[in-house]
């Protein structure tokens, strides 16, 4: 009875924020998730400060969001995209996410995938050197690529 | 809501109310600019963290040590840790220093929105009005003050520009910077913008002293800011804030050189602000505000560290912490030389030692006592400059020490 | 022209000759990875930097107080600078110190690619070996060597992974983590690949001791990796390096704690490691490798510092020989104290002072010379851990004068 209740409460509650982020979803072009202009990444105002600095970065002339954020081969890049996309959405809806906006941890593993996919020559003998599912990590002395030096 | 940031992104302040050089009330200026009143008006808050925070508890009973090594001074009959801008002309009518000591108008220089008293002293000239206020007795110029450090201590009222108003520190900085070489030195027309997010704090958070019988806020600063040029200041001055009264020293009370301390860190080094710390950006909506609750960079870690530090809150904190307990043992074994020299120097008086003994131990305690206070007094526990804070008091213990042996 | 540099790119090397664990001749090695091996040779270089660098000049001749402060030990008689690891095996055969005093086998754990002479001798066990091989007496273990410090005592010939071999590192470095908890470590299969890039290193570059008369190269960390922790190991022990010949004191000789001291400091808590300042990637063709000319990183600091500090080369310059400034200067007031130590003692016997009074001096001067060394010996002058080395001298300073204090 209660629970039947609390379920009821429960879907609303799931429907409404739903609808809402897909409202933001749609209004926000959250299909620009789907884009590759860098431009339409930064229709959340949210992202205007990774876009802004990206401009300043010294690969905004090499790489666009997407050839470092998503995955290159077609499937996982759509997946990503389709993930972070609605986790935006719904994060920018609730507006309940830390900040300052952090890589998460999985992201950032797709990040280096990218670094290694386009710099594979450069880095094959310092990946070779490496014990097994323990590359180099790009961002420990890399991490001002795509953005600037943090300050 | 979208819709709502991308409107609020448009929309910038009104000016609901006229703000002039004399309109010294926050909560008028919180008309124009609700964000950031709504941030100072927190800084009531009084929350502890291990080493600061704002609450205002007494240091004394703390580290009973304080009372000798400050015998003879107000600091002995109270000394608090220190709190939020809105308390800073409250806590200074009610400290004992000025209930049981004759205090000057000069302390009103950094603890409240003095700038109007000043003008109107001066009849226009507010370096007169300066030396005029300076010269009262507390409780006189007391009267021509009635708020704390506000608004229009940081802010020019007609464009919200950051500003320099305070005529002790356009001297004494104009003298450090013709030290440096540079003549005619103007924060407010020279400095860059980053510069003066530092600078407005350091209008107040530096070692002063009273020149003359005038009582004339004065900062030492024509040599440098690093401990021992500020040493060789006064040696040149000839002056000490007061005689020992177990030890018949003349001696030094440094009072919280933040801006000189953080001089000598990596922090100042790397161009980061005093404000970038204690007045983080904070996203209001679309809008960017500076966080105006003024405070512990460490109650408020996320915004005042990560946005430079990828590491995770807990891990900054940890960092900060062991800087801090560091300084702070070794503040401690500091302290403990300097109460040995001054209970040497005790026994030794009056028979036993020489007065060129005596002599040379007051001289040491003096050095000592000077480096132990530049730490003690000093407000983050050595984080701003964390070598150099273990530096100045590994040569304050030497001191203290050699003091003992010149008695023997 | 691009084709030829992506053909070279893309076979990363060719196994020209086989390596075995045997195989210590870095010349071999190098058929196979020419462009390690051209940075390995160029370790032969000698270039001085302010506080460090490649030239072996005598640190005795350039700090006189030294041959005080050793009086009675073989460093006494000779100390240099260090320098690439090419010289490692000459260098120990040239010092004064083997040439004019008795010294074990033990010592070439460091300086030479021993594993083989160690497996060899312990019929596969390289523990027995590594035990047999330290009780020897050097000039006798020196002919089961030929080969300085060189590629199979970082790498595994049949994978070039990174590896740890070293007898009293797996020793030590376990009873390090069984303090800490852990049971059983092992570097080899528990470490990640960013650890082994310092922990290869600590093998050698680690503060160690001859345990018991077979000599045995121990390294004192069972109670943790700080100076006060490797203190009270040396107490329970009961252990001497020697009986300084001045004054009588027991005390301890520290040799090169780059690790411990690198373990105190901001780099190594944010997982910078050894590997990435002292062999940074460099570019060759199209190819990124570790430069192998393993040197002071201020010869270098384009790549050894520039990727992580978004600073111009000089001005990285300028805030490592700051912090080094800062250390000397703290040193040298150091170690004024602890000869005036030594010089009271001295004068103190036999008459004057009481044998108790005496005893306690003396402990002080070991208090105090195992902190002065720790700094002194350490070879980033403070570099490594900036604060924690100002901490270690204040209170070096502070046992070496309560030593003056004690035998009035
Ligand atoms: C609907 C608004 C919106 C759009 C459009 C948007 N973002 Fe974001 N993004 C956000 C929000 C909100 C966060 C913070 C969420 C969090 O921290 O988990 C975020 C966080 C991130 C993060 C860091 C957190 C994580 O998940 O790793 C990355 C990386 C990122 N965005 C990349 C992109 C890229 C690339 C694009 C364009 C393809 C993009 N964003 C477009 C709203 C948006
Ligand atoms: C050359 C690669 C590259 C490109 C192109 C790039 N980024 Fe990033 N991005 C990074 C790296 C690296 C980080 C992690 C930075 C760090 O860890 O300090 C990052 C982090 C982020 C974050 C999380 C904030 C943080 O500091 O962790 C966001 C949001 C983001 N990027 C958005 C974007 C957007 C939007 C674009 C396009 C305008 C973009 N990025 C283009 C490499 C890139
Ligand atoms: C879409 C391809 C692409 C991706 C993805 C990419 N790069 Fe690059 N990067 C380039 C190109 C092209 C250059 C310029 C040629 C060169 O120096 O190799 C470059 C240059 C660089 C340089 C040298 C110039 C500089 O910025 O200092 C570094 C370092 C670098 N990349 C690191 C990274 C890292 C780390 C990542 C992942 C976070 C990354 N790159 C992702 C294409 C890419
Ligand atoms: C890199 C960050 C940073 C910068 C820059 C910085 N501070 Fe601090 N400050 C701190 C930290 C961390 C503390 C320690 C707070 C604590 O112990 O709770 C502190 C403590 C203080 C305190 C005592 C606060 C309390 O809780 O009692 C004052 C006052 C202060 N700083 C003023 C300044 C001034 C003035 C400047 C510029 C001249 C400055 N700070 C620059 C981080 C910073
Ligand atoms: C006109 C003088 C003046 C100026 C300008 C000023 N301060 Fe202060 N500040 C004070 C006084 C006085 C106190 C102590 C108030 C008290 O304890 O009653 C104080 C207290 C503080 C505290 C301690 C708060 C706490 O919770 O313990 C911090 C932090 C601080 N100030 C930082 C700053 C920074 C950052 C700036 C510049 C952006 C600045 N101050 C500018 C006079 C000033
Ligand atoms: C050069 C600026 C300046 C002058 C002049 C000044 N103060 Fe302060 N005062 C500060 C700052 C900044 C703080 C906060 C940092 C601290 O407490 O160390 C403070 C803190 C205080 C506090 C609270 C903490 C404590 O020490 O108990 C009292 C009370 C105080 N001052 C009284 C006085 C008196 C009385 C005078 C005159 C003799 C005076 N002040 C003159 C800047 C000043
Ligand atoms: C202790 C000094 C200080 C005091 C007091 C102070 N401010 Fe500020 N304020 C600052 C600093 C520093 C900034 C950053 C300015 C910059 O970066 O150029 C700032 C920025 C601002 C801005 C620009 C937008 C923003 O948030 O960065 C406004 C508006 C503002 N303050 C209003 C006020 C009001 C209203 C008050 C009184 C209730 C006040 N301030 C009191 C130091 C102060
Ligand atoms: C605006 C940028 C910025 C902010 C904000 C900032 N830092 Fe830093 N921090 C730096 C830079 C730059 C360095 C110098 C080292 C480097 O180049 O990475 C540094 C160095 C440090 C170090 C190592 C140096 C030392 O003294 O041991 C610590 C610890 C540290 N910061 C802690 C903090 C803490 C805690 C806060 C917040 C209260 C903070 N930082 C806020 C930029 C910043
Ligand atoms: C963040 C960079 C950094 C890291 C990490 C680092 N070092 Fe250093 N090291 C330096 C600098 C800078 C110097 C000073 C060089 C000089 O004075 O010329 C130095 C000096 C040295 C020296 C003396 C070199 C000489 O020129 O005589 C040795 C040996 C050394 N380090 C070993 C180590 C070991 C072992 C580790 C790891 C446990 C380590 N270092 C970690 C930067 C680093
Ligand atoms: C097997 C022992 C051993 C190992 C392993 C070892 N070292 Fe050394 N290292 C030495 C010895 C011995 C010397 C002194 C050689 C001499 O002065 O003759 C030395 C010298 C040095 C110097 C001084 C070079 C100069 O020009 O002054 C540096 C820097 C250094 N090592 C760094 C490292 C780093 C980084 C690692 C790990 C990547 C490492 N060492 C691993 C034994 C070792
Ligand atoms: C635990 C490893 C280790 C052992 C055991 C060791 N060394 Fe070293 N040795 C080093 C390292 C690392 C350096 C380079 C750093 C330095 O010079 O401080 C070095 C440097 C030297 C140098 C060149 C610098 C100087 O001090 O003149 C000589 C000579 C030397 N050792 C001789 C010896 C002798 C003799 C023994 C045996 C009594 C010995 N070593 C035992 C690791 C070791
Ligand atoms: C003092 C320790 C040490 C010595 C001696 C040494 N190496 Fe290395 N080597 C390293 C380290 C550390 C790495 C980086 C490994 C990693 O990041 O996993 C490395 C990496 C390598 C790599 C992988 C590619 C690269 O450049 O990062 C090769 C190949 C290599 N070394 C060959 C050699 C050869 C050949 C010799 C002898 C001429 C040699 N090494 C001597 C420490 C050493
Ligand atoms: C330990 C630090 C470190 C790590 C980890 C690291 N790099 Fe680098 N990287 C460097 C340094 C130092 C240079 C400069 C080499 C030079 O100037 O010769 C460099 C140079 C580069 C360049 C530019 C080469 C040129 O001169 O055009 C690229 C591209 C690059 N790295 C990509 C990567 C990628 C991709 C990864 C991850 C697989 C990575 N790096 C990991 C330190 C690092
Ligand atoms: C792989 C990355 C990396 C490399 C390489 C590196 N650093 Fe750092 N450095 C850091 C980090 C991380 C910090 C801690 C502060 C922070 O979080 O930014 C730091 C802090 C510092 C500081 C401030 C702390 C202190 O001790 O005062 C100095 C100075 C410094 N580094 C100098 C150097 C020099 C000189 C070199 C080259 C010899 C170097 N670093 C190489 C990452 C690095
Ligand atoms: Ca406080
Ligand atoms: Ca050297």
């Amino acid at each position: 009875m209660i629970l039947g209740r609390l379920h009821l409460l429960a879907g609303l509650a799931i429907g409404v924020m739903g609808g809402l982020s897909l409202f933001t979803f749609i209004y926000a072009q959250g299909f620009s998730y789907f884009s590759n202009d860098p431009a339409a990444c930064a229709n959340c105002h949210i992202m205007r400060e990774q876009f802004d600095s990206w401009l300043k970065s010294s690969h905004h002339a090499r790489a666009a969001c997407n050839d470092c954020h998503t995955p290159h081969s077609l499937i996982p890049k759509y997946w990503t995209k389709a993930e972070n996309g609605w986790n935006h959405s719904v994060k920018f809806t609730l507006q309940n996410f830390p900040e300052p906006i952090r890589i998460r941890p999985v992201n950032a593993r797709k990040l280096r995938e990218n670094c290694i996919a386009c710099h594979l020559e450069l880095t094959g003998d310092i990946l070779h050197g490496a014990t097994p599912g323990q590359q180099a990590d790009c961002l420990h002395c890399h991490s001002g690529v795509g953005h600037g030096p943090r300050r | 809501n979208v819709s709502d940031r991308k409107r609020e992104a448009l929309r910038t302040h009104f000016d609901l109310v006229t703000l002039t050089e004399d309109t010294v009330d926050p909560a008028e200026w919180g008309k124009n600019f609700p964000r950031q009143y709504d941030g100072y008006r927190r800084a009531v808050d009084t929350e502890r963290t291990r080493y600061g925070g704002s609450e205002a508890f007494n240091r004394l009973d703390l580290d009973p040590r304080l009372k000798r090594i400050f015998a003879g001074h107000p600091f002995s009959l109270d000394y608090r840790e220190e709190r939020g801008h809105a308390y800073s002309l409250s806590d200074q009518d009610e400290t004992e220093r000025v209930k049981q000591r004759k205090q000057p108008g000069s302390c009103l220089h950094c603890h409240s929105s003095v700038m109007p008293a000043y003008r109107a002293q001066g009849g226009g000239d507010i370096f007169k009005g300066f030396e005029l206020v300076s010269a009262m007795p507390f409780a006189e110029g007391r009267k021509l003050v009635s708020q704390p450090v506000s608004c229009v201590d940081c802010h020019d009222p007609a464009n919200m520009q950051l500003r320099i108003t305070r005529p002790a520190f356009l001297l004494g900085f104009r003298a450090y910077k013709l030290g440096q070489g540079v003549k005619d030195y103007d924060p407010n027309t020279m400095a860059t913008r980053q510069e003066m997010r530092s600078l407005v704090c350091a209008q107040c958070h530096v070692e002063y002293y009273f020149a003359g019988d005038r009582r004339i806020v004065t900062y030492p600063w024509s040599k440098g800011l690093k401990v021992e040029e500020i040493e060789s200041y006064y040696e040149e001055a000839g002056f000490s804030d007061w005689t020992h009264a177990e030890t018949g020293a003349g001696v030094i009370k440094v009072q919280h050189p933040e801006f000189e301390l953080w001089s000598q860190g990596i922090h100042a080094r790397s161009g980061v602000a005093c404000a970038d710390c204690h007045m983080p950006y904070m996203r209001e909506g679309a809008l960017k505000v500076s966080d105006h609750h003024v405070r512990s960079p460490l109650l408020n870690i996320e915004r005042a560290c990560l946005a430079c530090h990828p590491f995770p809150a807990a891990e900054m904190r940890a960092r900060a912490e062991l800087i801090q307990d560091r300084t702070a043992r070794l503040l401690s074994r500091a302290e403990d030389a300097l109460v040995d020299l001054i209970n040497a120097i005790q026994r030794g008086q009056p028979g036993g030692s020489s007065s060129a003994q005596l002599a040379a131990a007051r001289k040491l305690q003096r050095q000592a006592q000077l480096r132990v206070d530049f730490v003690n007094a000093e407000n983050s526990m050595g984080f701003h400059a964390p070598q150099e804070a273990a530096r100045i008091l590994g040569e304050a213990i030497d001191f203290a020490r050699q003091g003992q042996l010149a008695l023997r």
